[in-house]
């Protein structure tokens, strides 16, 4: 029997087997008449281990005999067959990431007063963990509560620019889709100004500002 | 589909004690016309348990037929019928005799063939819309030769390279499965929905700030108190960035102004044309008010 | 992403898989930001099966994706890995599976129709545990009977990558062909012929005649 058919014989084998064969099996697979020598096989387990190099997998020498495997190169990319499917964000969350995004800073009380509920702590968990959401500092009242803000990674994965290519409110309350009218105060609705109405925006802002002062 | 059963069926083995006796009295039965007609294998001993396997093996009363037929090379679209009906009740009987569980449908096919032997046996006149009659095995014909098909195709799928006999799948083994877990993904308009339905339900809309400002102050805002995390205090100017132009520098002064109206910022003057210091506000109750008037009185 | 890296992904998937991929399920192996074109991760694969020529290995394109598996001219040694007989199908499974393969979506009844005896609900049950088969939907007719239909996995045991590579099916002559038949089987040298078109009269002559020699 050639080289190459022993070689062959040797690489099927070993991926075809599911688990490791040391050289005593693999000179089991062949008739009597063809049988190669060990040290044969060992040449062959030499070559293939060679002809292995720079792949994405290897011949790897256990207990119980030889194996091919995943090289530790490639495991990240090959382990994501076995990944997950995601689950979906809780409503809760998507509600406490837009209110970060739409009023930062803002602690998780303040969420809690706007939405009405508690927020749950794996929710601010998940959002600082998946950075789109930190903590940029405390608010100066009693127990000194996180500021949380969102970051330019909320941004990225949004494919936004910046905060102001998000929607104003008065454009949500457009929207066909959102439906009901809401409510709004008397002041005349801004829609995101562009440079020549920033100077009459801030005079009114200012004054706004003033005015709740108290 | 004229392909010989005994050489793909999985009956080959079994048939030799049958068949090969068989085709040496039944010789003339190729021929039919009009020659007399041997008896068949009644004497031809085989060992019932055999036997029995045997007759198991059909897949039911066409497929028997089709044995019969082919067993002596004749063509499945001219069948004398008389004597493949004798043929198949001789099997029959014998099924009987074994006391093998026999398929209703076998005595089904046994009365068809009894019917299609009575009619070929009678003189047949033209209807009278000068149709012509159907020969009375013209169904049966049918019926054998699309059963035949399928026989004929899970022969061939048998045949085809089938996994774990004849095809062996390569395998590496992945040691160690570095899981991450996959994020989910958040599309914007969910998020804007999800926004809507907080702010309906808050009827948080009389805060007019909430609907005015511009969303890039916020961003600022949150800037700016990064920037001021190290606690220390930092020029007033230098959080302007000139480059940004006016519409920046605006939307850097909003910023500030708002920090200090939430109580974020401090910002303190030394004196009266001393230069504006800012920095975040410190743990302990912040005179806001006073804060703020210091604000507006520069500003 | 390197070219190497891409094959090198692609070969390790696949043979830590265990089961066939198909190139959109190569390209979720990358993170977005890393991730070829579908033509680089086409390109790998065909890199991929040159690379496997004139060894014990191949790449096979099958119904729910690639696999690399045994070569056929090492199969048999290969074979020897394993004790024990590969599992026999019966007919009976056999001829069910070629009805429900050739002929579907086929019920039951349509199946015992034409193998003239009762189709064993073990059988069917067996074919659609190994999911080889599956109930698609209903015969509109009393009863409202299962509709059988082939699998994809169906097809990945047994090689094939569509119904399509099924080995043909045998033609049915229908009854004016037959009637030529009919007609040869007393000419001597009688052949299958495929003229169409036969005088009906001469047909029945012939048929007269078989039946009276009976």
């Amino acid at each position: 029997m050639s080289e190459q058919m022993v070689k062959n014989v040797v690489e099927a084998a070993l991926l075809a087997a599911g688990r490791p064969l040391d050289t005593e099996q693999l000179l089991a697979l062949f008739d009597e008449f063809e049988r190669p020598a060990l040290a044969e096989i060992e040449a062959a387990l030499a070559e293939l281990e060679q002809s292995f190099e720079g792949r994405g997998i290897e011949l790897k020498e256990v207990a119980t005999g030889f194996r091919i495997q995943v090289r530790d190169t490639v495991a990240l990319h090959v382990s994501r067959l076995w990944q997950e499917r995601p689950q979906k964000y809780t409503r809760a969350l998507l509600e406490t990431l837009a209110l970060i995004a739409y009023r930062q800073p803002i602690t998780r009380g303040e969420i809690e007063d706007i939405r009405g509920v508690q927020v749950n702590p794996n929710i601010v968990r998940t959002l600082l963990e998946r950075s789109w959401v930190r903590v940029i500092g405390h608010r100066d009242v009693p127990g000194r509560p996180e500021l949380l803000a969102t970051t330019r990674d909320f941004l990225d994965y949004f494919n936004l620019r910046s905060l102001d290519d998000l929607p104003s409110l008065a454009q949500l309350r457009d929207f066909e889709s959102l439906g009901v009218q809401l409510e709004f105060s008397d002041a005349p609705a801004a829609a995101p100004s562009e440079a020549s109405d920033v100077q009459e925006s801030l005079t009114i802002e200012t004054m706004q500002m003033t005015a709740e002062q108290e | 589909m004229a392909t010989d059963p005994a050489s793909a069926s999985p009956l080959a083995a079994l048939e030799l004690p049958l068949a090969a006796p068989t085709r040496q009295t039944e010789a003339p039965f190729a021929m039919v016309d009009g020659e007399p007609v041997n008896e068949p294998p009644r004497d031809l001993y085989i060992p019932p348990q055999a036997l029995q396997v045997f007759l198991e093996a059909f897949e039911g009363p066409l497929d028997l037929l089709l044995y019969l037929i082919r067993r002596q090379n004749l063509n499945v679209l001219d069948i004398p019928i008389a004597e493949i009906t004798r043929q198949y009740l001789q099997y029959i009987d014998l099924m009987q005799e074994l006391e093998l569980e026999l398929a209703g449908e076998y005595l089904l096919m046994a009365a068809m063939l009894a019917e299609i032997k009575s009619r070929m046996l009678l003189p047949r006149a033209p209807s009278a819309e000068g149709d012509e009659e159907l020969d009375p095995r013209a169904e049966l014909v049918r019926r054998l030769q699309e059963y035949e098909r399928y026989k004929q195709a899970a022969e061939d799928i048998d045949k085809l390279p089938r996994l774990d006999r004849d095809v062996f799948v390569g395998q590496a083994e992945l040691v160690e499965k570095k899981i991450t877990l996959a994020l989910p993904e958040v599309t914007l308009q969910e998020m804007l929905l999800a926004f809507k339905d907080v702010i309906q339900r808050a009827a948080m809309f009389a805060s007019h700030h909430v609907q005015r400002e511009r969303l890039s102050v916020r961003q600022r805002m949150s800037e700016i108190i990064v920037r001021l995390q190290s606690g220390g205090f930092m020029a007033f100017e230098t959080l302007f960035v000139v480059e940004e132009g006016r519409m920046g520098v605006t939307v850097t002064f909003i910023a500030l102004l708002e920090l200090v109206r939430e109580g974020l910022l401090e910002i303190t003057q030394a004196d009266i044309f001393a230069p504006l210091h800012v920095r975040a506000a410190v743990p302990r109750v912040a005179e806001v008010a006073a804060n703020d008037d210091t604000i507006i009185a520069a500003s």
